[in-house]
């Protein structure tokens, strides 16, 4: 290294951040050079955990496919099946009862937090804070406890089927999740006593990572991300799906465009989507969990495309379809992606230690970016 | 601007396209040779202003690869899918990178993934794939790789 | 001539009654210990003895609170972080660190490819040195010390930037970009905190009028001087907690090993028993800044005593001096470590701010009203 | 004014930091809020949910009877290949030839329990056991034959 020091005129120092680092979350590789403490150029390598899931799909039928992409953004497992679902009902013009989208939609949103819940903790730890992860983990346990009661698994459920639910809901699922309201009601202000409010948590997030609203689009950057810089982008409220467009709910927006406003965004959606729950809970409809289907499903020929809203960003599922039992082609526009590739701009000029508050903002899951 | 509407004035601007039928949205095909233009008229015109790509993928035909792009618009909220045939054997198209910026990483993975060499690009390299890998394109229908692959 | 290592100094009475009070001293038994092998074997061989002696009790402190300090954290942080902590070695898991301390001794010690051997292996050594040599001027308890030095303020702060090389040496040997740029972060950031560091211990120093350990001690027999000097000493001890948390690389100024940027900083490449040694430095300079902390703005070993509360004040005479001084020490390990569990850590540019804009400032400013303070004896 | 602000930043700094302690130090105090489970010790006392997906097994009544007709509905409907059905002829009292499993193979190596199996059962035949601690010395010990040795399909199931 010494050489290598003495070599480049700058003093540039060649940094491999990954792929196994703590602040990386996964086995994201990033090339990092450094002018000092100063970050000149951010280069990720991805690849590490690419599981070939587009290939894969095409060998798998329609109700198969849906559980490999659990294991795409695995904090999202229900919200990037029910993206597939969706995508295969539209495809074959299944009418979803009434009952299946309201389980759907409680679904998702306790996905939602659950999944800021544990970016929570992940972001303070990044910063240096090691309590808040265990205390995010909470919480984030007892809706992982709901999930397994009704789905069967905590992480990789499975639970959307083309056409409804897997299983109908565990009749203990309204008393739990009410637990889990009044808990996380009587819990949340920690949050901001311990994290939000300290002094230097504010100093190492504001004005770090400033990405502008045209660069937002332009990079594609989606979901809380692109929100923190007041780029309207919910695809709950934009592209309404299931019974989003029936719901009181707000899309949260922050226009400062740095770390701080995405993390302020982030911990806001979690208050709405614990609104969107209390207004579901207690007027989940009875009927049917899943619309009576075909053994085996065939999409007729053609292009089909759905977005979704997950934790992280737009989820867009396209399958080509050539009229088979398996799709042709199955793309999934994974939001981390897209999110990814605008780190290198975020992060310029900053220094080591903002790439990990970027970073962590950003909420990347490695297996998403890689798929 | 309704799907309609989009449709008569895209028709308008670009009187080479060819229509699809029976899709969500608005889809049209042109040629790789004119996509350039074409993307820089999406994106500056002023009724237009497809400002954001949200999917930029390539799908194997086994006789030619197809390039879709998913185009938004971030201020009128109005989608158009935009299709490009390439040859198969040598297929290459300009990049859009230069004006929407996230085509960089999806053009970079079409690359490796499908072979698909974009003129223009600022940093056309594998992203995914390891360095050094040789060999076929491993989204190709006709991939092969009788280690790692197994067929059920 | 010899210097004694265990010394007894005359006591200054400044209170008569109290100094009869005080029932258990360490003086009795240094000084029959000293009388019976200078008896035995003379005075030459005596003094050796004597720093024999001396050396096992440093190292066995040492080891010592290395064992008590590492599962003390862990406690702290596991109750902290609702967690339970380690319970599965020993009485509540009270062996754990022993466990641990086995594990690394058997480890294998690597030596990178490329990294300057010499340095490599030398920098956790001086570490230890370096906090070996800061026990020695430490009133342990009453009229128990090793070296009661004249100038024992200056000693420490001057043995304890010599910490900063093990860092730098560690960070530059391993050959590892990590380790270069958290010694880099190190050196900057010991360098700079030692002069607020230095300036909060000033203010003891001229309120007192001495730089012995023993008379600042002694001049806080009626009273500790965070409660004699009113609020700048109050704002000297906070400026000196900070300053020591930062001298010692602990959250949140841990900026030298900050593992989610640089995964150790510069002990990333060092394994086995070389990175136990630098685990075990940190863990005795943390018990010594506290130590010394104790010792300058809560009175060292002497007791809590409340003006005329002549029974109250008789009650805590009775407890020992060493308990009054490993209470107060192990309070400000607590405070540091709580420090540690629940503040996120600072950006290097945000540290070198926080001392030069504010802390730098602040205890100047504070150092001058002091000094107005000390000379219009306006303390107590 | 300059210095008000200097001092103002202060003493918002240090109140910020000393409601984070408060809270640390609450939590420090009060050992009832310990979510901690100790978990091989609570092993007798652990219940996992009744749908908690562990691995697929073939229940057996007390005559060493299942329900499983062999119609692979289930090989089909798993995407990895987890299960395979090896079936036999039997010959029944009437003398024809009836389609019956040999055996199920199960790989529980390669099982992601999307209980998709379960769904597509039309004789509900197999189910999904509560157990989760799979780990054994040899890899091919999590191959497993699902129906009993000996066993035979219940009277009754088509």
């Amino acid at each position: 290294m010494f050489e290598e020091v003495a070599k480049t005129a700058e003093g540039d120092l060649v940094i491999n951040v990954g792929p196994q680092h703590p602040a990386t979350h996964g086995v994201l590789h990033l090339l990092i050079t450094l002018n000092g403490e100063t970050i000149k150029k951010v280069e990720p390598h991805l690849g590490y955990i690419h599981r070939s899931i587009e290939k894969m799909c095409e060998s798998l039928t329609y109700r198969q496919f849906i559980y490999v992409t659990s294991r795409m953004d695995y904090l999202s497992a229900h919200i990037n099946n029910h993206a597939c679902a969706l995508c295969v009902e539209k495809g074959m013009q299944i009418e979803v009862p009434d009952r299946a989208k309201v389980i759907r939609v409680l679904m998702d949103e306790l996905t939602r937090i659950a999944s800021h819940e544990l970016w929570w903790g992940a972001m303070a730890m990044d910063l240096g804070a090691f309590t808040p992860f265990f205390h995010a983990f909470r919480e984030r346990e007892t809706i992982n406890d709901i999930m397994e009661e009704t789905c069967g698994a905590r992480l990789t459920m499975n639970y959307m089927v083309p056409g409804g639910v897997m299983q109908d809901l565990h009749p203990d699922f309204q008393r739990r999740v009410k637990e889990f309201l009044v808990l996380y009601k009587r819990k949340i202000h920690e949050y901001d006593e311990m994290v939000t409010g300290n002094i230097i948590f504010q100093n190492r997030m504001k004005g770090v990572g400033y990405i502008s609203p045209e660069d937002v689009i332009s990079y594609g950057v989606t979901g809380p991300a692109a929100r923190g810089s007041g780029v309207s982008s919910d695809i709950r409220k934009l592209y309404p799906y299931e019974i989003y467009d029936k719901l009181q709910f707000d899309e949260v927006l922050e226009t400062a465009g740095d770390s701080f406003a995405r993390y302020l965004v982030r911990l806001r959606e979690m208050d709405q989507s614990i609104r969107i729950v209390e207004q579901l809970i207690d007027n989940i409809p009875e009927g049917d969990f899943q619309a009576k289907t075909k053994a085996v499903l065939k999409l007729p020929k053609g292009e089909f495309y759905t977005r979704v809203e997950t934790a992280r960003g737009e989820l867009g599922v396209y399958i080509v379809s050539e009229g088979g039992t398996t799709p042709y082609r199955i793309k999934f526009r994974s939001p981390g992606f897209s999110n990814l590739s605008a780190l290198d701009h975020m992060v310029r000029g900053g220094k080591l230690g903002d790439l990990v508050a970027s970073m962590g903002t950003l909420d990347l899951v490695i297996p998403d970016i890689d798929r | 601007m309704t799907n309609e509407e989009l449709k008569i004035q895209l028709t308008a601007l670009f009187p080479t396209a060819t229509w699809e039928e029976g899709t969500e949205w608005p889809t049209f095909q042109i040629t790789p040779a004119e996509w350039s233009t074409v993307a820089n008229e999406l994106r500056t015109n002023d009724a237009l202003k497809f400002d954001y790509l949200f999917c930029e993928t390539c799908v194997d035909w086994k006789t030619h690869l197809t390039m879709v792009y998913h185009l938004s618009s971030t201020n009128f909220r109005h989608n158009i899918v935009v299709k490009a045939k390439l040859d198969r054997t040598k297929p290459e198209i300009a990049t859009v990178a230069g004006i929407w910026r996230t085509a960089e990483f999806f053009e970079r993975e079409v690359y490796e993934m499908y072979g698909v060499n974009f003129l223009g690009h600022p940093d056309l390299r594998l992203l995914i794939l390891p360095d050094g890998w040789e060999g076929k394109n491993p989204m190709r229908k006709d991939f092969e790789d009788p280690i790692n692959m197994i067929k059920l | 001539m010899y210097e004694r290592i265990i010394t007894v100094l005359p006591v200054k009475k400044i209170k008569e009654k109290k100094q009869n009070i005080t029932v258990w001293s360490f003086a009795d038994i240094s000084k029959t210990i000293d009388q019976w092998l200078n008896d035995w074997v003379g005075a030459t061989w005596a003094t050796v003895f004597e720093m024999v002696i001396a050396g096992v009790c440093v190292i066995g402190l040492f080891a010592l609170l290395g064992l008590v300090l590492v599962i003390m954290e862990r406690k702290v942080a596991a109750w902290i972080q609702i967690r339970l902590g380690p319970n599965r070695v020993g009485p509540k898991g009270m062996l754990q660190s022993l466990a641990d301390t086995v594990k690394l001794l058997v480890k294998e010690g690597m030596t990178p490819d490329g990294a300057d051997k010499f340095l490599f292996n030398l920098a956790p050594f001086i570490a230890m040195i370096v906090a070996m040599l800061l026990m020695a001027p430490i009133a342990f308890a009453k009229d128990f010390q090793m070296w009661d030095l004249n100038v024992g303020v200056l000693y420490i702060s001057a043995v304890s930037s010599i910490s900063v090389i093990s860092i730098l040496m560690a960070g530059w040997a391993s050959n590892n970009k990590y380790s270069l740029l958290g010694a880099m972060r190190s050196g900057a950031q010991i360098v700079s905190y030692e002069l607020s560091a230095g300036l909060s211990v000033l203010a003891i120093v001229v309120l007192t009028g001495s730089l012995s350990l023993t008379d600042i001690i002694q001049s806080q027999q009626n009273g500790w001087w965070i409660f004699k000097g009113h609020i700048p000493v109050i704002i000297a001890f906070i400026t000196f907690i900070i300053a020591v948390t930062a001298e010692t690389n602990r959250a949140p100024f841990d900026l030298a090993e900050a593992e989610s940027e640089l995964t150790a900083g510069f002990h990333t490449e060092y394994s086995g028993m070389k990175f136990a040694l630098f685990f075990l430095a940190e863990y005795v300079n943390v018990f010594i800044v506290c130590a010394i902390g104790a010792t300058l703005f809560l009175g060292g070993w002497m007791p809590f005593h409340i003006g005329s509360w002549e029974g109250f004040n008789h009650v805590m005479d009775y407890i020992p001096s060493s308990i009054w001084f490993f209470g107060k020490t192990f309070f400000l390990i607590f405070l540091i470590m709580w420090f540690r569990w629940t503040f996120p850590r600072l950006r290097i540019d945000q540290l070198l701010n926080l001392e030069w804009k504010y802390l730098l400032p602040i205890s100047m400013i504070n150092l001058l009203l002091v000094t107005v303070m000390a000379i219009m004896g306006w303390h107590f | 004014m300059f210095i008000t602000d200097y001092i103002k930043d202060v003493f918002g700094a240090m109140k910020s930091l000393g409601t984070g302690l408060k809270r640390t130090l609450y939590y420090f105090t009060h050992h009832k809020e310990i979510i901690t489970q100790q978990y091989p010790d609570n092993r007798a006392t652990l219940v996992l949910p009744d749908r908690f997906k562990g691995e697929v097994v073939m229940p057996h009544d007390e005559k060493n009877e299942h329900r499983c007709t062999g119609c692979t509905a289930c090989e089909l409907a798993c995407p990895n290949g987890t299960i395979k059905v090896v079936t036999k002829f039997d010959i029944t009292p009437e003398g024809k030839k009836k389609k019956a499993i040999d055996k199920l193979v199960y790989h529980l190596e390669l099982c992601t329990m999307c209980n998709l199996c379960i769904v597509a059962c039309p004789s509900d035949a197999i189910k999904m056991a509560q157990t989760f601690e799979h780990s054994v010395f040899d890899r091919s010990q999590l191959t497993k034959v699902l129906n009993k040795p000996g066993s035979k399909i219940m009277e009754g199931v088509e």
